[in-house]
């Protein structure tokens, strides 16, 4: 038995030298717990440098918001006196638009990530759809902006013809006498829409992938062991574990949409106006005015940022504008934040009920 | 934990041997003593019984030691348990080198008594039994093995015979009744000495082919 | 359970045809993610290169060394206007640059802070500080700039050692989108960072290593593709950055390197000539297009090799 | 005479599986000169075995020599990795398994599979072990409640969740939690249960209790039992199947395989001399 | 394993009482024909040894079983080295048995030899001590083990005192060597039983204390 | 006359650490009555141990019994989880480790750990070893290499990295990774290992290189490791304590704990007969 006697030398030979684990006993530890010490202390002030800006910034906007912000901001209309310039077609056209976007983009997204997931065999088509979504979500708003002018303006364009063309309607059968008096645009809410369901269909994507990846594989095989079939495995155990994370990740990637300016502007969608879609511009009339529901899609709209963009950008002598552009921008994250919020309380009860 | 099993089943080997050849020893100088004669020799060989003893107590406690700590399979495992026995019976050959010297002791003072030739005969075949019995097991020979549990029916019969010259010599010079009495154990001890040799040599069958071959009386 | 009769499963196989129908449906979906990439590439190509028909395309009409080589961006200079690119470049590149210099240090600093050294409950306040940074859009950083720092914050630096700041200028813009990308440089970066077995640091710490040894020398390097991954990520989202450099980085496109100035990019170019009334198929309306192919293939390329890196840095571990 | 095998004289006074004669029970499974592949990448190379109905077949041999791939190609588990393929005859009851014509969602209910770490799902206890029958379309909620009390209590876990059913059943024990998953495959009522490792994620104890309901569960079943575990292996089979380097090197009776193998390779890896 | 190893460790546990029981009886049976000398007796107890070896295969084979498969420690790997042992101690009873009835028939055909009155003393002895010491294997009774142990001083008393009549009786009356010769014989092997008996209560002290108690020799 | 130790009378043949007598080893480590919290849940309650210089002590006991949490308070990684507790003298060497003047960093340099799973660096193999003295200071390139390939020679895995020092450690094996992590802790000098269940992830042939070399290095190391594996703590250690719910059962020669335990706890525990 290889014992005492053929055992190699200890590496730094001090046998039984006493050892002292007291600090301070050797310099090279103290220069590296020194250099330990200033390094996190770097670390620590550049994120705490983050929450610094997150607070000016807030600061600054509300700060700049004295003079405006005012509960008729919320109700008044555009107007080109800053004392009377409101959010309401902003606050609507957002509304119809983020509505739409989730219309389009939760099914298709959340469809083509369980084939991505679930489905999918390994195959050249699939890693091209695969490296194509990852690339998607690096391309800059403003080209899907082209896109949706090029594509989605000019179809609506068409349809714009066919509406105003009696046959149209002969063909459809459809609401002939109110709708034609209500004018159809081409750069209306479903245009909108559907450019920035390209634009979050990426994230909406991966976030749903991102969740059914995160249920463990051991649960479809598992399943699959016990009998059932693949399409079995997936609604009955697979969306079930997931649809948490999925809620989550697809309520923060749509919201997305909500500040998105840039390609709406390339849509160009009016900057100017007190239009709101479907001349709809309380909550009640949701209810009781059927028709302009019905039209609102294919009206004009605006939509917050955009607005606040205007606002901004106005060339004003006396700054008069800076005030509406915060008091827009408080309502923008007011709005954001709470759909935050909802998405955290979501994840909160989900992560509570699910722990693998 | 190979080095260490091994390790370990190597020193039990060595062991079990160093018991083989000092419980051989002891046995040969019994029985020298039974041709010689030596008086003191009792007291010396019930010394070295006791060398003997702590070797099997040492043996056994090492394959129980092995056993609980490296749980050995298949070949291990019967080497193992194989060693046990043989111990066993070298501690057993031990006792009877023992009672040997005793009684060869006894015979001698009774001065002028004769052995019966055929005893050493006797003798020389057990011993010769036992120590092919322990080359069989160091060689792992199953074939030496069960040719030696064969030559124990020569032994028996050389046993019956000099049982009979010893009653006729009892019978005839009653003054000899001791003595004879003393060569009638010693017979009986060599006799067991070969029935050992042949436990070990079936422990021997049993480590190299897996099958027990004692009592072949159920397997005819 | 009687011996002869054959086991179920052999008997046929059950055909299962609504589920073919549903898959059939689900691939559909994710088919629809190239149509948009083919889409994309179609428009611009044929707006840009080559239009079927009519020679209405851009470089049909602007030849294609001059839009690379050409130090003037004029759309609307006579009658035909410059199309030379190198001004929006110069002024894309500065924005992206100084968004660097931020936000790679900020980022990264953060990132180690909040996954070595914070415990659990300062990284669930940190966390969402870094959320709420990154969700909140660009017109709001845009605003920010323009009404905030350069005005209080930059100017009056800049006015002690006696230099003027315009008022749109690159620099308040690179700041803010530096700003905007340090989140996602962050929460990238931690991602990876976190992703770092736990066991490789307590093997670092058991092996007598400071705080700062296992963060430079075991986090850091074994996390180093998928940060440099995050790196360039972040600053193909800086190229692709709109509404804050249009508001905060001004309208002209001049070919300087000076940060303070204003200077037009890419994206607020095309901002800029949509929110004009130029007609329909005039050549600074076909200029987007143009200018748009070259957003598309910088962004696409930066992150095409960011994937290819990300990619090789999960093989690690796997 | 073999050493320690039964033929020893006096009437049986042990248990039936003590001695139970493989030989006697017809075959459960019958794989002959199977070979497997993963891609170009060849796993298994000419295995046959016959594993006899209600009996305990251990597979044991080193790391990577092809033990889960095998056990996976007999139901079929192994379709779900792309490129992987199977050429020979594997029969099920007597049914070749690998004819296409096989209906593998059929064929996996009635060999069921447990694995090394327990997979319950993220449901109630009740929904776990309901989730096989329910699947195959049973909805009548009394027979299911008798079936999930019937398959718990054959999985030995009935009197330590019955009141908490409906509570999930990721809040059991590692011990339990795979006593669930036992219980769920009984639910699908296989005749045959493949287990890959089923106790080398849990303390002795837990083990134990696994290695007892194993024993418990051969009186009915047919059960096939990958290990690491050396002395599990000869713990709770009846037969032991030694892989080595995707070949089936041994197979035989557990006392044999244990006591008097006789392959060399077989001897050194049971006796720990391997590498 | 539990259960599985608890069962096996009854069934062995069953066997080795079994055996135990085959084997008094033999013994016992073998002592009876001592006094009342019945010739067909041996015949008899020689079949039934055929019993106790196959016991005794049985036993070293379950044994083995267990220590293969479920590599017992503590308590149940002493317990298993135990009944190998006892086992092995009560195979050799039972040869002695059978020498027992072999003697007793040769002593039987001599007719009128009287048994010395402190035989049957000696036998009830050593076969209270056989019992004895299986009682205390059954209820892990170290403290009886220890007693019995002590009370072979007794047999080997009664022993020596036999002998020395039996010689005496030799002296005497040559035409009686024969059966004084086998009651030598018979002597010494109760004198065996009883050695037997020590040694199983020492394995008990084993079993129970997990301490080698043998060969008390050595720790004086 | 305890049963299975080495006091029997003949002189030594067997080799020095069969029967290492423990009492004579002056003390490596010494716990006096530490009691350990992970925030209010206490889980070490008085445990009390010796660790005998060069010698191996296994830490038995079934799942949650506190085994890692014990050892990992003698290097203090306990530190790392926040809000842990501990409360008790740890002498390491004669020192008192808890004392708030002790340099953790200069500790962990001392009392090296493995773990479970393997957790080479992605580095070379190379900067791998060196790694250890590389954060100490050492810079020196030859000092390096000599330190590098003497710490691979103690850990057996030399031969088979020498030519391929630079490669990546992430390509070796399992079992390779594993030794390479003890080379890796040994550069750093260290008198005592602590090991982490540092074979219950590898294959039987892995596993036996680990136990053969932790059987060369406890000639020069004195080493504690924890194991699930009652045959694995059985065949490497010479001190056994045997943990149940935070408490130090019984603590003892490995023989006299495997054949001879005092306490039923510990007898129920290795024979399996727990639950
Ligand atoms: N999905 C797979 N694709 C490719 N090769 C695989 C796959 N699964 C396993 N292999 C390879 O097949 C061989 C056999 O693997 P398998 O999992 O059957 O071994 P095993 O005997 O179960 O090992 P272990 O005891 O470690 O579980 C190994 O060399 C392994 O690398
Ligand atoms: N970081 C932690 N925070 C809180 N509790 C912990 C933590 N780590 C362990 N525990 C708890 O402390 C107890 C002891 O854990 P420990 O890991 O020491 O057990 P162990 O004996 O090593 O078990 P195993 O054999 O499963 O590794 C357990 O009840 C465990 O749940
Ligand atoms: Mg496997
Ligand atoms: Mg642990
Ligand atoms: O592209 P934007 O984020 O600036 O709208």
């Amino acid at each position: 038995m290889s014992t005492r006697g053929s055992g190699t030398p200890r590496v730094a030979g001090q046998q039984s030298a006493p050892v002292s684990f007291i600090s301070g006993t050797d310099g090279s530890i103290r220069r590296r717990l020194f250099l330990s010490r200033v390094f996190s202390w770097t670390c620590r002030f550049v994120t705490y440098a983050a929450l610094a800006v997150l607070i000016v910034l807030l600061a600054a906007i509300i700060w700049s918001s004295v003079g405006r912000l005012a509960f008729d901001f919320v109700y008044n209309p555009n107007s080109s006196n800053p004392i009377k310039a409101g959010m309401l077609a902003g606050l609507w056209g957002s509304f119809w638009l983020i509505l739409f976007t989730a219309l389009f983009s939760v099914p298709v997204g959340v469809g083509s990530a369980i084939y991505l997931e679930e489905i999918a065999k390994d195959s050249f088509f699939v890693r091209v759809i695969k490296t194509n979504i990852s690339n998607l979500a690096g391309v800059p708003s403003i080209v899907y902006g082209i896109l949706g002018y090029t594509v989605f303006r000019s179809l609506a364009a068409v349809l714009k013809v066919w509406f105003d063309g009696q046959h149209a309607f002969n063909i459809l059968g459809l609401f002939r006498l109110r709708l034609l008096k209500l004018p159809i645009y081409e750069d209306n809410i479903l245009v909108g829409a559907l450019t920035l369901t390209l634009v979050v269909l990426p994230t909406v994507i991966s976030a749903a992938q991102e969740a059914l990846r995160s249920v463990p594989s051991s649960i479809r095989v598992a399943s699959l062991a016990l009998g059932a079939t693949r399409w079995q495995t997936i609604w009955r155990q697979v969306i079930p574990a997931a649809l948490p994370g999925i809620s989550t990740g697809v309520i923060l990637s749509t919201s997305r949409a909500i500040g998105e300016a840039a390609p709406l502007i390339m849509l160009g969608a009016l900057t100017i106006t007190t239009m709101v879609p479907g001349n709809i511009d309380s909550p009640v009339k949701l209810i009781t005015r059927p028709l302009q529901v019905l039209h609102a899609p294919l009206d004009q709209f605006t939509a917050m940022p955009i607005e606040i963009y205007d606002w901004s950008k106005r060339p004003d002598p006396q700054d008069r504008f800076t005030a509406v552009a915060a008091s827009g921008i408080i309502v923008l994250m007011l709005v954001l934040l709470s759909v935050n919020a909802v998405a955290m309380v979501v994840r909160h009860y989900a992560s509570r009920r699910l722990k693998w | 934990m190979t080095i260490h099993f091994v390790n370990e089943m190597e020193y039990l080997h060595r062991d079990i041997l160093s018991m083989c050849s000092t419980v051989e020893e002891l046995i040969h100088d019994a029985v020298d003593g039974l041709n010689h004669g030596r008086s003191e020799l009792a007291q010396e060989v019930s010394l070295r019984d006791g060398e003997v003893d702590r070797w099997d107590i040492r043996i056994e406690e090492e394959c129980l030691k092995i056993l609980a700590l490296y749980h050995p399979v298949a070949n291990d495992l019967r080497r193992v348990a194989v060693v046990m026995k043989i111990a066993a019976e070298l501690e057993r050959v031990a006792d009877l080198a023992v009672s040997i010297a005793e009684r060869s002791a006894g015979i001698a003072e009774h001065g002028e008594f004769t052995m019966p030739s055929r005893l050493s005969q006797m003798t020389e075949e057990a011993l010769s039994m036992l120590h092919d019995s322990i080359d069989a097991f160091v060689e792992e020979n199953s074939v030496a093995a069960r040719l030696i549990c064969k030559r124990d029916e020569l032994v028996d019969k050389l046993n019956r015979e000099l049982i009979e010259e010893v009653v006729t010599v009892m019978k005839r010079q009653p003054e000899l009744v001791e003595p004879s009495l003393h060569l009638f154990s010693v017979i009986r001890h060599v006799e067991r000495v070969a029935d050992h040799a042949t436990n070990i040599a079936e422990d021997v069958v049993y480590l190299v082919e897996a099958a027990i071959i004692r009592h072949p009386r159920l397997h005819r | 359970m009687t011996q002869a009769k054959l086991p179920a499963w052999a008997i046929r196989r059950i055909s299962r045809r609504y589920e073919k129908l549903i898959q059939a449906a689900l691939f559909l979906c994710a088919a629809l993610s190239v149509l948009t990439t083919a889409a994309i590439i179609l428009v611009l190509l044929t707006n840009a290169v080559y239009a079927p028909g009519a020679k209405t395309a851009f470089f049909e009409r602007v030849s294609f060394w001059e839009f690379v080589t050409g130090t003037h961006w004029k759309p609307v200079d006579g009658q035909y206007g410059r199309f030379g690119i190198i001004p929006l470049l110069c002024g894309t590149m500065m924005v992206a640059g100084i968004a660097s210099l931020v936000s790679v240090p900020a980022g990264l600093g953060a990132a180690i802070y909040m996954s070595e050294y914070a415990g659990p409950r300062e990284r669930e306040f940190l966390k969402p500080i870094l959320e709420i940074l990154a969700g909140i859009p660009s017109v709001v950083f845009g605003f920010f700039a323009l009404k905030f720092i350069t005005p209080w914050i930059l100017k009056p630096m800049f006015s002690l050692v006696g230099i003027d700041l315009q008022i749109f200028n690159t620099l308040s813009a690179g700041i803010v989108v530096g700003i905007m990308v340090t989140p996602l440089i962050a929460s990238l970066s931690e991602d990876v960072i976190r992703s770092v077995p736990r066991s490789l640091r307590e093997a670092a710490f058991a092996l007598g290593s400071t705080r700062f040894d296992v963060s430079v020398r075991i986090v850091v390097p074994a996390a180093l593709s998928g940060i440099l991954a995050a790196f360039l990520l972040a600053f193909s989202r800086a190229i692709g950055e709109t509404m804050a450099v249009t508001i905060a980085g001004g309208q002209q496109a001049i070919a300087t390197l000076n940060p303070l100035q204003g200077a037009q990019t890419m994206t607020g170019f095309m901002v800029h000539a949509s929110t004009g009334d130029s007609a329909a198929d005039s050549i600074s309306r076909m200029s987007i297009y143009a200018v748009g192919i070259a957003l598309f293939a910088i962004t696409l390329t930066i992150n095409v090799i960011s994937g290819w890196v990300l990619r090789r840095y999960r093989e690690v571990y796997q | 005479m073999p050493a320690i095998t039964s033929s020893s004289v006096p009437p049986s006074v042990a248990g039936v599986d003590r001695n139970l004669d493989m030989s006697a029970h017809p075959a459960a499974i019958q794989v002959n000169g199977l070979d497997f592949y993963y891609s170009e990448h060849q796993v298994l190379f000419n295995v046959s075995l016959t594993v006899p109905e209600r009996s305990v077949t251990a597979l044991i041999g080193p790391s990577g020599c092809g033990k889960s791939t095998f056990l996976r190609t007999l139901n079929r588990m192994n379709d779900l990795i792309e490129g992987s393929r199977c050429v020979g005859q594997i029969l099920v009851e007597g049914q070749n398994i690998m004819d296409p014509a096989v209906d593998v969602v059929l064929l996996r209910k009635h060999v069921g599979m447990v694995f090394q770490k327990s997979t319950p799902f993220p449901k109630s206890i009740f929904d776990n072990v309901a989730y096989g029958p329910r699947v195959a379309g049973e909805t009548n909620r009394s027979v299911l409640a008798d079936l999930v009390e019937s398959c718990l209590k054959k999985a030995a876990l009935w009197d330590e969740v019955k009141d908490r059913l409906t509570k999930s059943a990721m809040a059991l024990s590692g011990g339990q939690q795979q006593r669930l998953c036992i219980a769920r495959t009984l639910a699908t009522n296989p005749r045959i249960i493949l287990m890959d490792e089923p106790a080398s994620a849990l303390d002795p104890a837990s083990t134990d209790r696994i290695e007892n309901l194993i024993g418990e569960l051969c009186a009915n079943y047919t059960i096939v039992i990958v290990t690491h575990n050396m002395q599990q292996a000869s713990r709770v089979s009846h037969q032991t199947a030694f892989f080595y380097k995707g070949v089936l090197v041994e197979t035989g009776p557990t006392m044999k395989i244990f006591t008097g193998p006789s392959e060399k390779k077989t001897e050194d890896y049971i006796t720990g001399r391997f590498g």
